[in-house]
């Protein structure tokens, strides 16, 4: 059984930190490297640098398809947390009068840590709390605006919990206010559909590596007219806004994974499995999904275990792949930020784990999941009898400030 | 966080772990300790003959090196001297078992559990001399 | 002869703008790119994460085996655009009471650019210039420090003229003042020997894609004890300095083309081409080399064609795939900012052409070159029979000062 | 840059470079322009007969599109009217040959050089009449 403990090749269910590459990406990819290929600089105005531009060219047409937005709004980066960056960052800096940002307690570490650099330097940032659920309410976001609010940010998919936010009613509200919205589709692309135009949404990052495409390659898409300052600078590439040689492969593996990654298509074998592995995980006591359940996208399934310490559960299901969390903060023993503002305790947060799912996870894999999971849990509750409350129990009283993020 | 073989050995059959049936009243003496910021809690049983731990038992919420460290402890202690209780030294341990240095933190309420055992243990020692 | 104007594929003479990757490179990047492979989140604690962090491990080994460092010291970011705004604005962010930058006036755009938005921000830039034979006097720099100097960057060979700058010399005289060096080696890895530890240099950005490797990743290699801000913020990759997951397929090729590309196997195979171009080119009238023959780089030959406009002259060659500078100006009328420092007239300038060889490029390829440069050359001067001297001058009187440079 | 096919097959031999063979003196007339700033110089020269162009020739020192444009006009010209040199549209030229519309400052050197030529042939167009 090449899933039991210590045998050489888990069972991957981490397709929320990173996913393989497809093999027609892979091939994409290919014809991008060699002498053969279209390896040369898409900024050459030679025939072959041209070659390459065509390449990058037809990449933006499948990419902005797949979010139902413009090709030209699209600036290459080196993934979401530099798309994220590149947002916050970007407009807070071209804006002269406004100096506050609002975001939410939710947000990944790379909206979260760089709004308090932004903090440092003078920017003002109202963190809006999520509920119990995971959610944030579109109504407690609008009254954290301002008017000398230069830019929301609000993520799409949550990572950890795989919690769909309100974007439209959100963005409805932004525009409402002519405040500019910036949403992290990191979670997003390939798992729901994205529609920008439909969605109203002013910016939005965008990362290869979680369907299916390279890591190390994202964008970030503004709407023309949006005011934005470049972090990176030097050259002339991306208008200036991201200079840098384009890499074309990274972009043609990008374009080919979004053009694959349909959620009409994909979606519902993840929400099979998902609802799966949740049914089998009923079947342990005192076993929660963390946020709801109903309102998930269809390729993360959180699940608290309250009564082990998350360390031991984890090494237990050493013949699973997967995460505490965020792979971004594997190796912290702190507890998730996303799950303490939805008000787990310290120790059932520790002893969460994010299940997640791509198109080439089986039923098979998620029933060994499931029974690996069946014998791990009363084990290691069994060895830790007699424990005090707080090893047992689910959610704390305790509210959690911007403060207790880090 | 990586884990030497006896971590997981011990951590997937962790010998001396469970409670230990009392022989009679009085003879089984118990000690836990806690650190909720670590997240671990250990509780340990031993039941004394005369000046010798004739069985230590464990239970505990904690990591894999906290369960292996306890397993390790429980093993060693049984026919040492009840003075072992106060002398245990858990660094011994966490050596034997490979254990990372930032795990001490953790191991040291195996001290705290087994010092809080000798405590009880003074009576309870007292009895196989009358029995 | 598929050289011809017209045909299919040009002869590719533009290495230094980007090279195509290196089959073993290919190799080692496939294996992490599919499910087989390191596709893992290499930050992610389980089986398949650190089994890509071992890659990334290995791969640090490679890189910094090249150029003569601590594998410790790299953080990996998209480039050597990223590494060199991260060197310049991190070292000055980081830098209370030094408030003094020093560069040259012919560095690298993303040297150059991210110096004006420093400038922009209140720091102070001198720009000390080349000689006209592209080289920057280490006197003329050393005069340029100040007590309130926080670095010093210079690069190492200088991507349009190939002109090696004299490093061991500016770092004796860097250090002696205790002020950090920053080197930009994108061009001299691989191509000449670079041995950091030798040099005394203290920080030193690094690109892939010059070397066979893959475009989109590059590395910054910082000193222990420099102190240095991130750019980019989240999460807790590469010790909170880039944060980002990490391209385990990139970072791979990274490492093996940095393995392969070793100047003392590779370096004579350029440097005959280059001579041989050069004394092909002989034969034509009025044709200079635009730098110190001697002092160059074994890959990159800077030619000036004077009484031929520059536009027509790359036309006439598009059955050569070469640049007019550097390719991330390739699209602008501007004259090189290099070449105007060296003291070239904006028409020479102009009509200058960077040849750059890779270790598959031929004598063949460089022969068929000359032969259609040969015909080029004379027949545009015949065009322009007649016209006024500032068309066939090589060199202006004028000085350039950093105003001058955009 | 993108170049059309016209302008590259014009760019590779362009009709109408050179010199005219002056048939007698006077009987040529030659006007140059030059920008530059835009690194563009061009020369022309016409032969009138009578009220009628029957050579124009061109140099330039310039882009191909430039000296595609050039090569244009020298073709367009030969047989019109010598009001032609004045009132030459080089947009035309641009339109027929495709040429990017940045261009267009560069292109504008032509109308300055065929009118240069036409102030010099006011006097030599005078010769035909005679002769
Ligand atoms: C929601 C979200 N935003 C941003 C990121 C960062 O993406 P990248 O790894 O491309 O920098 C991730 C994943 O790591 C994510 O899940
Ligand atoms: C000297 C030099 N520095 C920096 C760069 C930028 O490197 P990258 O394309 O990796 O951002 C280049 C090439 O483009 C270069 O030649």
């Amino acid at each position: 059984m090449s899933a039991r403990p210590g045998s050489a090749t888990p069972i991957y269910l981490d397709y929320a930190a990173t996913s393989p590459v497809r093999e027609e990406v892979v091939a994409e990819m290919l014809g991008c490297l060699g002498k053969d290929g279209a390896f040369a600089n898409p900024s050459s105005t030679h025939a072959l640098g041209r070659a390459a531009a065509r390449i990058v060219a037809q990449a933006k047409v499948r990419i902005a398809a797949r979010i139902g937005a413009d090709p030209d709004g699209l600036v290459f980066t080196s993934g979401a947390t530099e798309a994220n960056n590149l947002a916050l960052v970007g407009v807070l800096g071209a804006s002269r009068a406004r100096r506050h940002l609002v975001t939410t307690l939710i947000e990944h570490k790379s909206v979260l840590d760089c709004a308090r650099a932004l903090e440092a330097k003078g920017t003002e940032v109202t963190y809006v709390r999520c509920g119990p659920d995971g959610i944030v309410d579109p109504d407690a976001l609008e009254r954290a605006i301002r008017p000398d609010t230069a830019l929301v940010s609000v993520m799409h998919v949550n990572n950890e919990t795989g919690m769909i936010q309100p974007i439209a009613e959100i963005a409805s509200r932004c525009r409402a206010r002519e405040i500019p919205l910036h949403v992290d589709a990191a979670q997003a692309v390939g798992k729901i559909p994205v529609d920008l135009r439909a969605l109203g949404v002013d910016l939005c990052s965008l990362t290869a590596h979680k369907v299916g495409g390279p890591k190390g390659v994202g964008a970030l898409w503004i709407r023309p007219g949006i005011s934005i300052e470049p972090m990176l600078h030097g050259g002339e590439q991306q208008r200036g806004l991201r200079p840098g040689t384009l890499p074309t492969h990274q972009i043609a593996g990008m374009g080919k994974a979004f053009e694959l990654a349909d959620p009409e298509v994909e979606g519902p074998h993840l929400a099979d499995l998902r609802r799966r592995l949740r049914d089998a995980l009923a079947e342990i006591d005192d076993v929660h999904v963390n946020g709801d359940f109903d309102r998930g996208a269809p390729h993360i399934l959180n699940v608290a275990f309250p009564g082990v310490d998350g360390e031991a559960l984890r090494f237990a299901l050493r013949g699973l792949a997967v995460s505490a969390g965020s792979a971004c903060m594997a190796d912290s023993p702190e507890a998730s930020h996303v799950l303490s503002t939805m008000g787990l305790s310290d120790a059932a947060a520790l002893a969460s784990i994010r299940f997640s799912f791509g198109p080439t996870t089986t039923a098979d894999e998620i029933d060994t999941a499931a029974r690996l999971i069946a014998e791990a849990v009363p084990r290691l509750r069994r060895l830790a009898l007699g424990a005090p409350a707080w090893c047992r129990e689910l959610r704390s009283g305790r509210a959690t400030g911007p403060g207790g993020l880090r | 966080m990586e884990y030497s073989f006896d971590v997981e050995r011990r951590f997937d059959s962790p010998a001396g772990a469970g409670n230990i049936e009392a022989p009679r009243e009085g003879a089984v003496a118990h000690g836990e300790a806690e650190d909720r910021s670590l997240n671990v809690w250990i509780r340990f049983e031993v039941q004394a003959d005369g000046g010798t731990i004739r069985e230590a038992r464990f239970r505990a919420f904690g990591c894999p090196h906290t369960i292996a460290a306890a397993s390790w402890a429980a093993e060693a202690l049984r026919g040492a001297p009840v003075d072992a209780l106060r002398s245990f030294d858990v660094d011994a341990a966490r050596r034997a078992l490979n254990v990372p240095k930032e795990k001490l933190g953790k191991l040291l309420r195996i001290e705290d559990a087994l010092r809080a055992c000798a405590e009880r243990l003074t009576e309870a020692a007292l009895e196989p001399l009358e029995g």
